[in-house]
């Protein structure tokens, strides 16, 4: 099995939350999230009811971070959620997670952890089986950026 | 690496705020308060906002472990809070605020920082200049 | 903040039963906290499951497992870690769980030790700590460990660095206060080795260490230091009494 | 290599909704973060996982440097026949890796 290398040099400054930023300066921005989404949508306007993106509004630590998308749906043949994507506007690619359910899924719904650099708004699309979108934005605050090591 | 020394510092009881204690400015240039603010909100040059809070709204996260900056100009005076920059030590032998702008009895300083002190005389008349100006207080 | 009401809960329960001391998961969010508590969900159960691997794994020319001589360590090593920093006759030295692991490889299983952080050693470590999970933390009171301790408690109350802050100055004066909006938690090495979401990945206490010691612009001591070793000492005698919850998750 | 904790129930009333749980153990290395020599350390994602239930595939997620190291997915099923449900992950080299458990509905 791997196990993370954990032998980095120290190099942080600060106190118990050290201060070094080690990422390089991030590349996505709101506009690369927009078009992100809109490679998604195909264009599409979502609704913006119907889904719930649940994480954590203060978030200690950006090196994860946990959501849950939850899409509200019966999951029958005729009407369930095809794909959820996840976005966000600060890390270096605006790309976070897809997943594609299906009816057997049961529940229009998945739990992950995510890294985020900073404090920024992630948002969540849903493409349901009839083609309509469904979209939910949050903004949270990351007290200690990630990328870090200390 | 010349020692910091400060001058005509008024040493006070243990603990006690006292009246008229001060420091004259370090350097003849006057300090300049833009310059003040940007290192006080700054996380790795002032470290101010680590342990203090205050109107810095662009800083999401202030810490609690020492009093708010607020109407801290209104309380001190410029050589007062020179004196406290520079070595607060001098002012409360207790207290947890780093000395700024001394090197003397420091212990295992790290080899990147050995002999410096944290801000420059420049930068120290810089924060003093802008913390002289928080006079203002909230209602 | 949702953590806060969560954490003051916590506190007033461990208030009420005439203990203040409290682990560093009351000082986390909910959501940590529940990465702790599910052993599913535990990224540091990765560390304790390679090392129940490499438990039996032979190192060394001696072709000798750990388990060759401990046997089936749910048993044997059930609440050792508990009793650590301990005395070594041998050495006549104070020495830690890790220092022990390397002693056993270059005395029983003539091997070479392995290096600070290694992730073999975090793992042997994490594995053996996990034996004592649930237990008391209950410190080795050799009355020889007298010097490690009070070099352990001094240190912990000297001032180091050119930010000249000791470890008291924060854990124990400013516990529960927000450095720049981290709550400080009062320094009860009580899950360690730990998965920490800063470091993605297991560490032990000395790598802590020397993170607070790089924080306040000091020189750092060396891994396996007696410096480290009597803090560790110390720090045991501090929490003594409280619960082991390796492997923990701290942010 | 790469080893996971998975959770998947041994048995389940018919119509059951069951969680599924994995945790990968992987360093999610963005690709974007400096090592040692300041040099950025190369990617090595996990770039997808996929669940099987009695061989149809019933989730998938595409993985992206943003998932946290060691990554963990929750989703649910509808247990409606005994059978193996498969969990199958790959990284970008081309690494596939599989865990399984049989579910017993009735």
């Amino acid at each position: 099995m791997t196990i993370a290398a954990s032998r980095r040099r120290v190099l942080a400054l600060g106190l118990a939350a050290p201060l070094m930023l080690l990422c390089r300066r991030a590349g996505a921005t709101p506009e690369a999230m927009a078009a992100a989404i809109e490679a998604f949508t195909g264009g599409g306007t979502p609704a913006e009811s119907g889904i719930t993106l649940d994480i954590p509004l203060l978030v200690e630590n950006g090196n994860s971070v946990p959501i849950t998308v939850s899409v509200e749906s019966a999951m029958t043949e005729e009407d369930h959620v095809e794909e959820i994507a996840v976005f966000n506007e600060a890390n270096p690619l605006p790309d976070v997670v897809r997943v594609r359910l299906t009816p057997r899924s049961s529940l229009g719904r998945f739990q992950t952890r995510i890294r985020l650099a900073g404090s920024q708004t992630i948002v969540a699309v849903a493409r349901m089986s009839d083609g309509s979108l469904r979209r939910a934005a949050v903004s949270v605050i990351v007290t200690a950026p990630a990328c870090r090591e200390s | 690496m010349r020692r910091v020394v400060a001058a005509a510092a008024a040493i006070c009881a243990a603990g006690g705020v006292c009246a008229g204690e001060g420091m004259p400015p370090l350097t003849s240039t006057p300090g300049d308060p833009e310059r003040g603010r940007a290192i006080v909100i700054d996380r790795e040059t002032g470290l101010c906002l680590l342990c203090h809070s205050g109107p810095f709204p662009e800083v999401t996260f202030q810490g609690d472990l020492a009093p708010s900056l607020e109407g801290v100009g209104a309380r001190l005076d410029a050589a007062a809070l020179r004196l406290r920059l520079v070595d607060s030590r001098r002012v409360n032998p207790d207290t947890i605020m780093p000395p700024y702008h001394s090197t003397d009895n420091l212990n295992r300083v790290g080899a990147e920082w050995r002999g410096k002190p944290i801000l420059s005389a420049q930068q120290i008349e810089d924060v003093v200049a802008f913390l002289a100006t928080m006079t203002e207080v909230a209602q | 903040m949702r953590g806060g009401a969560a954490a003051l809960l916590l506190i007033a329960a461990t208030m009420a039963s005439g203990d203040e001391r409290l682990s560093g998961t009351a000082f986390m969010s909910p959501e940590t906290r529940a990465m702790q508590a599910d052993d599913l969900a535990n990224p540091g159960m990765f560390a304790v499951l390679e090392g129940a691997r490499l438990w039996e794994e032979t190192a060394g020319v001696s072709g000798r497992s750990c388990a060759g001589c401990h046997g089936d360590a749910a048993e044997t090593m059930k609440g050792v870690a508990a009793r650590y920093p301990a005395f070594d006759e041998a050495s006549n030295a104070a020495v830690d769980l890790t220092a022990r692991v390397n002693l056993c490889r270059t005395r029983h299983q003539d091997a070479d030790p392995l290096p600070p952080e290694d992730p073999r050693l975090l793992a042997l470590t994490t594995f053996i700590g996990h034996q004592s999970r649930g237990q008391k933390i209950e410190p080795d009171p050799d009355p020889r460990l007298q010097p490690w301790r009070e070099l352990g408690a001094r240190l912990f109350r000297t001032r180091m660095g050119q930010l000249n802050f000791s470890c008291a100055n924060c854990h124990d004066d400013n516990a529960g206060r927000h450095l720049a909006g981290n709550p400080i938690p009062q320094g009860h090495a009580t899950g360690y080795p730990i998965y920490r979401l800063e470091w993605q990945s297991m560490g032990s206490l000395q790598r802590r260490f020397r993170n607070c010691l790089v924080g306040v612009r000091a020189e750092p001591f060396a891994y396996g230091s007696r410096e480290f070793i009597a803090l560790e000492l110390f720090l045991a005698d501090r929490a003594a009494g409280m619960t082991i919850e390796t492997p923990a998750v701290r942010p | 290599m790469a080893t996971a904790m998975v959770n998947i129930p041994e048995t389940a009333a018919p119509g059951e909704i069951v969680e599924i749980k994995i945790l990968i153990s992987h360093p999610m290395e963005t690709g974007f973060r400096p090592g040692m020599d300041g040099k950025l350390l190369p990617r090595d994602i996990i770039r997808s996982l996929r669940c099987e239930y009695d061989g149809e595939t019933v989730f998938t997620a595409e993985l992206h440097p943003a998932i946290a190291a060691n990554p963990f997915f929750v989703f649910h099923l509808r247990a409606d026949r005994s059978g193996e449900i498969t969990l199958v992950w790959a990284d970008e080299k081309g690494n596939e890796f599989r865990q399984s458990g049989q579910i017993t509905v009735g």
